[in-house]
């Protein structure tokens, strides 16, 4: 299979796969090649939609390559779609989010002291919506849940993985405290 | 002192703080605990006074805030030595606590911008192949998927079927003549010869929809091709197809 | 808008549309141009698919246009759908399932219905399964069959009982007041 082949291959297999996306690891394994060059047939690809005439393009979210629409028709598709994304996430249920996203694995009490306020409500909003999970349970009385994000909460915020947020804006005492909580907890933690 | 926001504009006591330590135009490390302390009573006063609802949690932070007033206050020569390194210093406590929660604020306009960028690109369904290639049974139970797996396509299927939904409503009813609802009418007539009038519409039926549709059942009576009837004033209405034989001629009457 | 924005917002179209395809008369509606004009349009599109280094073209099947994978890659498609789907069930029949989970009891055509999408083929699979089954038939015109989950479906997700499916949204009120515990919120502000 040579080269253009590929690359029309990959077309019809990102086409196919709508928004489930394909891993790099997954069409490393399709074309039998490694995932450097798997990457790099994405880039190629993505750079053939790169044309004004184009009304496609590629997306990396949660570690997966989607085919998606250009953001420049976004307004028109909007006059026919109602765009779920319109309705966005409140305030509180981002604080939760972010708090989840950058301290997990996280407790409810954990959240709640961080915010100084009630989240259950918010919790059990954001694990309906499989933006969060509980992905084990603390080895302490009552043995807390805890929680961590799921490959949805990726999608929705457009990353690719965890490592794409940026850095809290650092304040030493507080990163200082928080590695030693971190630390302790990790101790305490018994995920299955 | 007016105050121009409400308490139910705030996400909890450390947020009404931070904006009163914004609105002071002083940093965290400089607030003068006594000072705020006032001021988040005043601000707790004012609301009570306008009759809105205070949670608890608010009323529990200006105790805790008169708490580490009135600790100030007294003299710390006595306390024991190791309670002083073990234990840390209320104020101190607090403002990391604000410090540790501002960070998280601060954070959240990347979220929205986030969110708003992810919201331009639309996705498809995945194609389903599932007629297409034949997949044993057994392969497909090898391993199981998890009930937040579950959770997550029946999301993924709700999410999807708000954003599609109006697509096939809007485009097909609103472009819709009476002319095309006569053919549309005549085919479903045809699988379906008696059918009450309602059934012909559904839930997103927009109000041009129904009156296209009147006019075409309008017209399909005028050139015999229904009749419709009604027992009483609003009962269902019926419509009935009026069968013909080949040379058009029709049956009955 | 010139030609050819309209060629690429017409290319997203037909993306978003995906198997489910567009009539004529839609896509002269979202433009807002003559009917031939849209013929026109989808016939220029469909022309520029035609080259070797494109993996999806565009087909008119039954007055609607729609994309489709070129033939060549079939076996690409293949691997796709069965390696890649081998070690858990494919997505599409998650999704039925979940459908199915959450809204039962339910017919077919309300499952078709949410998904937007013919879902014959994967309820029969399903009900090879033993993951779901027939559980009655509506007084309804039609008689319609209506599905329910199995004892098999609670084994497979490892659950003693429906009622242990994680929580939905729209079951979780919005503006439930939240229930402040001031014990739990007293230990918050570390008071005793």
């Amino acid at each position: 299979m040579n080269r253009t082949q590929m690359l029309a291959a990959l077309e019809g297999l990102l086409y196919i796969a709508g928004d489930d996306g394909l891993k790099p690891e997954e069409i490393a394994s399709f074309f039998e090649i490694a995932v450097d060059e798997a990457n790099d047939l994405v880039e190629s690809l993505s750079d053939m939609y790169d044309n004004s005439i184009r009304g496609i393009t590629i997306i990396n979210t949660a570690n997966s390559y989607k085919m998606t629409t250009k953001k420049e028709f976004i307004e028109m598709y909007r006059k026919l779609y109602v765009d779920i994304n319109k309705s966005k996430l409140t305030n509180a249920t981002l604080e939760v989010l972010a708090v989840v996203g950058y301290k997990q694995p996280i407790t409810r009490a954990e959240i709640e002291d961080i915010r100084g306020t009630n989240s259950d409500n918010i919790i059990r909003r954001l694990l309906a919506m499989s933006l969060i999970k509980e992905i084990g349970r603390l080895d302490t009385p009552g043995r807390p849940i805890i929680y961590g994000t799921t490959n949805d909460f990726l999608d929705y915020f457009n990353l690719s993985s965890l490592e794409e947020l940026p850095e809290l804006l650092d304040n030493i005492d507080i990163d200082e405290e928080m590695e030693q909580d971190l630390f302790s907890n990790l101790a305490k933690f018994d995920i299955k | 002192m007016e105050y121009k926001v409400k308490i139910d504009e705030f996400e909890g006591p450390l947020d009404l703080l931070l904006y009163l330590i914004k609105e002071a135009k002083i940093s965290i490390d400089k607030i003068n605990v006594s000072e705020i302390t006032q001021q988040y009573i005043n601000f707790i006063h004012e609301m009570e006074n306008l009759n809105l609802e205070i949670a608890s949690e608010y009323l529990v932070m200006a105790a805790y805030l008169t708490f580490i007033k009135s600790k100030m206050m007294l003299p710390k020569a006595n306390i024991d030595n190791e309670d002083i390194d073990f234990e840390e210093n209320p104020e101190e406590k607090l403002k990391r606590r604000l410090k540790l929660y501002k960070l998280f604020k601060d954070i959240i306009p990347y979220f929205e911008e986030q969110e708003r960028t992810r919201g331009n690109f639309i996705t498809k369904i995945p194609t389903d192949l599932s007629s297409e290639f034949k997949l044993e049974t057994k392969e497909i139970l090898e391993k199981n998927a998890s009930v937040y797996d579950l959770l997550s396509a029946f999301n993924k299927v709700m999410r999807r079927y708000i954003l599609h939904k109006p697509l096939k409503t809007k485009i097909r009813q609103q472009s819709i003549s009476i002319d095309e609802r006569i053919i549309e009418l005549k085919s479903i007539l045809k699988t379906k010869n008696h059918l009450i009038f309602t059934e012909l519409f559904n839930d997103e039926t927009t109000k041009e929809f129904i009156i296209v549709t009147f006019m075409a059942v309008l017209e399909l009576s005028k050139e015999k091709i229904i009749k419709i009837n009604q027992d009483q004033l609003f009962d269902d209405i019926y419509l009935d197809y009026i069968e013909k034989n080949e040379a058009g001629v029709e049956y009955n009457e």
